[in-house]
């Protein structure tokens, strides 16, 4: 079954200095229980399509349109209010970045899983403070019932993050968004964390979209990976395929920069150039600017994004 | 590309805000007005020329009539335009000498300097301004500068919390580290990084303080103890067309809308420059 | 023998904790820092690894003399800097330079890259102003920015050509000591190969000796010749790199290797975390026959020499 | 927590006292007393006795803690203008029509002010934003007299519906209460909306969001409670400082209140009168600022519970 159905997306963000257009004709897909890992630097647009999904993004100055942009089969783009309101949360939950700025300060810790359980499901006070205890213990927070009577301020990066994932639990979503979920926690951290991300996600069965600027992290708990680069999709495709053997040029150079492959102090493939800038991004492909092997037509049309081999797709002349 | 000053961005966005800059445009008439107050007026605004024609309402002739002791009233509103403009710029330009180096101390150290200029921002806090400075101006019997000191005495507070407030949160800043670790003095780098870097904060200090002291000075001058007649000030005519307000409304109506004019159009001003300055630093 | 770029003896920092709770304010000390020693030599680039709190920034801030602290001494060149007031510090800071983290607030918003490269001549009075201008458009160009960029503003810059300012201005005095506070964790990935190069180069014509302070390993690995370990404000393992990530004899260092993301998914594993209270109690106790040269005392946790250069935070029974 | 609001008390005591000893000084250091002035011609001698009766020919200090010991038994001395009573009485006629202005100002003026803060809040850039802005930026920007004045004009000059000064029945109260209400409201008001705005922005809000709460709930539990810590800190000494205010609409009105009495007592020197009334309003900020301080403790999680837990 589809979850999210997402096809030629288009964010912009009206301001000052002129329209910025975050992300440019993206498609996607994720069906039950799979889960996709979005990788891109910061500007790509992967966090903006996932806002997007849900409807997060503050309208005006973001601005949104789609040829489909589906959600556990409701059209999102025309949904109001009080359906938004059901959707989220129940069919799709979102876990954040910095755990530290994601609970409201003046609300405990156990306040804010509990309305969340009774925001979509008619239940008792007491029932859901034991659920939501039940939630923190299944986060592998020892002291739950401490937590849950904590204020967001007393508790640790690590400790916050496991609980805004029970909460993002409490509903048992169909589709967890995770916005990089670890990049503002420590490495020991973060590793735990995520093993936990994955270890749900098979036990509930949920469709996992793990947003994230880091290979490292895709290799880690993701079947399928999806690359963006300047508010485009680049390349699609099966984890380990993408890993082995990149089809995209921009793909295959992130790979190779990755530090710390090898043993032994050395220099390493480095891409040149900037990332674009999203108020003036380059015409064409938005990689052409940096690209080894860029020919002139990508200066000046955008290559489609289509399939290459099943199941894989890229945006790049070379591959059409 | 073209380079671009962090000013360019915040001209630009100010210049996005139609209500500051309609604001400014007023501003910048009144001012030309009170600079050039003697080649717009017929007469001095000491000049009882039309007494025969006292209280005369508004007509081509006096355009906004003739007032009780038979001075023509827009000459008189042009040159309190000066007054309040004059107090206005003066105060405020006292306002940020005292308010920026107490400030930049405060937020530079901390500590006992921080506690000791916060206490004495405590002590300006708890007495109101006005009742403070009809004391004062009491005591001391008015005049010009008492006002412009008065003013300046409670306009430097906020010009010190902002810049106190900018300087604490820019000295945590890492190019504030590279200069210390470059052995930069502490005085090199208020004077060259901090500084600079509050200037929105004082910009912005030193026009929403002009308001504040035209409004005392039109305040003290309602009650009769700011700036002494001949001299033309709006809250003294305010006061004087109270009286004849039954009769000859325009004694009352010209100067309350002069001084509401002035002090509305510069703070406008004000706002639409903080709000173009604030965002500048982050320069997107 | 010539002294090494940089020494730290026996340093720490304490900073006063208040206590919660209770009627009346009360304080501990917290050790953010505790007896490190640490020796950068000339020509080399050290490692310091750590998680947020280990004190890894706290001890290069110190060494900098930009956090004051509470004991030990920094030798830089073989003199003591430790107790130097303001004027006396003067010309041994610029034997010693800084790259931050975060290229946005590293770079004053209000002055053209010229004057931000140039500042340090201008802080030493080296030379005059159009002199100073050219060298710093010079070092523009050295760290791979065009001589144009000169008159442009740091918010026009992306994050890969700020850090690359940042380091300009680090390295226009010639120094020869960088401590570099995670200068690339806040980059993107496809740029961060960039500055790490650009790095690598530079010590390598200037001969610089640089403290790397980092909770990257990958990055770690492919830039410095040997890593220094640090948890809960001690150090706890020092050795060359690769026998850091081939070796690795405290829990707490292989509980950070074993963190590390996989570089492919055929690797993904299971993983089983030590809890910090397990990782703390988790001292290695060594035997004086299992060390390489022995060690000074007995029973309280020291470093000891277990390999080549490999020194190990242990209780020696 | 008892520790922060002893320090807070310690600072606003300390605070309070050099206040009190400025204003005590400002006024002795000054020449001229009260037997100066023109209209009154009083020989040497009578006035050496005079003085000498009122203390006033001791060292200052002295006088000073003199004053300061009958301050702490209510005793602020006899008002120089009307000397068969004690200020305390003088201040007991004159503070009811002041309380009954300024209350049903505040009354009126800070929930409207407060709503209308909200409103634009919530409909940031939109007309109501515009509008609601436009009145704030007005009520505190124009002096309230002449707020008073354009009252007077309209509804007491050109429309005659009420009358232009005085305070006999309570329909002669309309006006002042009215032109005093501007003031709470447009500071509220603009107060509120920045507050409101603050919350609005902060990350957990879009955090809410994506749990699927209703906006009602959002805003009425969530931004409102965090809007209303920073609100709480200022509500009370808003309320003091507009008190200001009330001055020039007794003025105006000629209302005979606190403010009325203010104004005579600094045109005619009446330094009893004067010191007790500085007094007052500044122990009033300083205890409304210790209130403000001690809510803000207990409203504030992060104050309120202390370190860290789990």
């Amino acid at each position: 079954m589809r979850l999210l159905d997402v096809v030629n997306l288009t964010v912009s963000f009206v301001q000052h200095e002129g329209v910025v257009q975050a992300v440019r004709g993206m498609t996607l897909h994720l069906d039950a229980g799979e889960s996709l890992g979005i990788v891109g630097e910061s500007g790509s647009g992967k966090s903006v399509t996932c806002m997007a999904a849900l409807r997060l993004l503050r309208e005006p100055p973001a601005k949104i349109a789609a040829d489909r942009l589906d959600l556990g089969g409701v059209d999102v783009l025309a949904a109001r209010g009080r359906d938004l309101a059901a959707l989220r949360g129940r069919v799709a939950a979102m876990i954040f970045q910095d755990p530290m700025t994601a609970f409201d300060p003046s609300f405990t810790i156990g306040h804010q899983i509990v309305e969340t359980i009774q925001a979509h499901r008619a239940t008792a006070k007491a029932q859901a403070r034991a659920e939501a205890e039940a939630l923190l213990r299944r986060v592998e927070i020892k002291n739950a019932g401490g937590v849950l009577d904590a204020y967001p301020h007393q508790l640790s990066g690590g400790m916050l993050q496991r609980a805004m994932i029970a909460m993002a639990l409490s509903c048992q979503p169909q589709v967890l968004f995770a916005d990089e979920p670890t990049t503002a926690l420590d490495v020991t951290i973060q590793a735990q964390i995520l093993q936990l991300i994955k270890e749900l996600q098979a036990e509930m069965g949920m469709g996992l979209i793990m947003v994230t600027h880091d290979l490292g992290v895709v290799a880690e708990t993701v079947d399928r990976v999806l690359v963006m680069y300047g508010g485009r999709a680049m390349e699609q495709g099966p984890v380990q395929k993408i890993f082995d053997a990149p089809l995209h040029p921009y793909t295959q150079a992130l790979l190779a920069s990755i530090p710390g492959r090898v043993a032994g102090r050395q220099r390493l493939v480095e891409i040149a150039g900037a990332s674009p800038n999203p108020a003036n991004p380059p015409k064409g492909c938005p990689f052409h600017p940096r690209c080894a092997v860029a020919e002139a037509r990508c200066g000046v049309e955008a290559p489609a994004f289509q399939t290459v081999t099943a199941g894989r797709d890229a945006a790049c002349w070379r591959l059409q | 590309m073209k380079t671009r000053s962090p000013a360019y961005f915040a001209w630009r966005r100010f210049a996005a805000n139609k209500g500051a800059l309609v604001a400014g445009a007023v501003l910048l008439v009144l001012i030309l007005m009170a600079v050039f107050a003697p080649l717009i007026t017929k007469t001095g605004y000491e000049a009882q020329d039309f007494l025969v024609q006292s209280y005369a309402f508004p007509s081509t002739e006096f355009w906004f009539g003739v007032d009780d002791l038979g001075r023509d009233f827009f000459s008189r509103i042009v040159y309190g335009a000066r007054v309040s403009l004059t107090i206005g710029f003066t105060a405020a330009a006292f306002s940020v000498l005292i308010g920026i180096p107490l400030g930049a101390l405060a937020g530079y150290y901390e500590g006992w300097v921080d506690w000791a200029v916060m206490r004495l921002i405590e002590l300006f806090s708890v007495v109101p301004p006005l009742l403070a400075a009809m004391l004062l101006g009491a005591l001391t019997n008015g005049g010009f500068f008492t006002i412009v000191l008065i003013a300046a005495l409670f306009g430097w507070v906020q010009v010190c919390l902002l810049v106190r407030g900018q300087v604490k949160a820019f000295k945590e800043k890492e190019f504030v580290r590279a200069a210390q670790a470059l052995g930069a003095s502490p005085a090199y780098i208020i004077r060259r990084h901090l500084i600079p870097n509050a200037i929105s904060p004082i910009i912005v200090g030193f026009v929403l303080a002009i308001p504040l002291a035209m409004m005392l000075e039109a305040s003290l001058s309602f009650l009769g103890i700011g700036v002494p007649p001949p001299v033309p000030s709006w809250g003294q005519m305010i006061n004087t067309g109270m009286n004849f307000m039954y009769f000859y409304w325009h004694l009352a109506v010209f100067p309350t809308a002069a001084l509401a004019i002035t002090v509305l159009a510069t703070t406008l001003f004000g706002d639409g420059l903080r709000d173009a300055l604030d965002p500048s630093l982050k320069g997107r | 023998m010539t002294a090494p770029a940089l020494e730290l003896r026996g340093i720490s920092k304490v900073y006063p904790l208040r206590v919660p709770g209770g009627w009346l304010p009360r304080f501990s000390d917290h050790h953010a820092v505790r007896d490190v020693s640490l020796v950068l030599p000339r020509n080399r680039i050290l490692g310091l690894v750590g998680e947020s709190g280990s004190g890894k920034t706290t001890t290069g801030m110190m060494a900098l003399r930009l956090v004051e602290p509470s004991a030990g001494r920094i030798l830089v060149d073989g003199v003591d800097i430790t107790a130097m007031d303001h004027a006396g510090l003067k010309p041994y800071r610029r034997r010693m330079q800084v790259v931050f983290q975060d290229s946005y607030s590293a770079l004053d918003p209000m002055m053209t890259l010229a004057q931000i490269v140039a500042e340090p001549l201008h802080i030493h009075g080296l030379g005059s102003k159009p002199e100073q201008t050219e060298q710093a458009l010079g070092w523009l160009a050295r760290v791979g920015l065009d001589r144009s960029y000169g008159n442009r503003y740091p918010h026009e810059l992306s994050g890969g050509q700020r850090q690359r300012v940042a380091i300009a201005r680090a390295l226009i005095l010639r120094p020869s000591v960088l401590v570099a506070d995670e200068p690339t964790s806040a980059l993107d990935v496809s740029v961060k190969a960039q500055i790490i190069n650009l790095l690598q180069d530079l010590q390598a014509e200037m001969g610089l000796s640089i403290l790397f302070i980092s909770h990257d390993l990958s990055v770690v690995r492919s830039l410095t010749d040997e890593v220094a370990v640090m948890f809960n404000g001690r150090i706890v393992e020092q050795a060359p790199t690769e026998a850091i990530f081939t070796d690795a004899r405290h829990a707490y260092t292989r509980s950070l290797l074993d963190a590390v993301p996989v570089q492919n998914p055929r690797e993904r594993r299971h993983r089983t975390f030590l809890t910090r209270a397990q990782l703390e109690a988790a001292t290695p106790r060594l035997a004086q026959a299992d060390l390489a040269r022995p060690a000074l005392s007995q029973a309280a946790p020291q470093l000891v020499a277990v390999g080549p250069d490999h020194w190990l935070e242990a209780v020696v029974t | 927590m008892i520790v922060y609001i002893l320090k807070r008390l310690a600072s606003i005591a300390l605070t309070f006292t050099v206040v009190s000893v400025i204003v005590f000084l400002m006024m002795h250091a000054v020449p001229g007393g009260p037997f100066d002035g023109n209209d009154m011609p009083v020989s040497d001698e009578v006035k050496a006795k005079l003085n000498a009766s009122l203390g006033l020919d001791r060292p200052l200090y002295v006088q000073y803690f003199k004053y300061m010991w009958g301050v702490l038994h209510f005793d602020f001395g006899v008002p120089f203008q009307s000397p068969g009573e004690t200020v305390l009485e003088l201040l007991g006629r004159a503070w009811p029509p002041s309380l009954i202005l300024g209350g049903a100002g505040v009354l009126i003026g800070a929930p409207l002010g407060i709503l209308l803060g909200m409103a634009a809040a919530l409909r940031r850039n939109t007309w109501v934003d515009y509008l609601a802005s436009a009145f704030a930026t007005l009520g505190l920007t124009i002096p309230v007299f002449v707020t008073s004045m354009l009252l007077i004009l309209v509804f007491a000059v050109w429309l005659d519906w009420l009358p232009a000064s005085g305070w006999g029945k309570p329909y002669s109260w309309v006006l002042p209460i009215v032109a005093y209400a501007t003031i709470p409201l447009a500071t509220y008001a603009r107060y509120t909306r920045s507050a409101m705005l603050d919350v609005l922005n902060k990350p957990f809000v879009t955090v809410l969001r994506a749990k699927g709460l209703s906006e009602r709930r959002i805003i009425f539990q969530h931004v409102l409670r965090n809007a209303a810590l920073p609100m709480v800190t200022v509500f009370l000494p808003m309320f003091i400082g507009t008190a200001t205010g009330s001055i020039f609409v007794e003025a105006m009105f000629r209302v005979p209140g606190l403010g009325a009495y203010f104004v005579s007592s600094i045109n005619l020197r009446d330094y009893a009168l004067e010191m007790a009334l500085i007094l007052m309003i500044t122990m009033m900020f300083c205890v409304s600022y210790l209130i403000s301080d001690i809510l803000y403790a207990l409203l504030n999680p992060r104050i309120r519970t202390g370190g860290r837990r789990g």
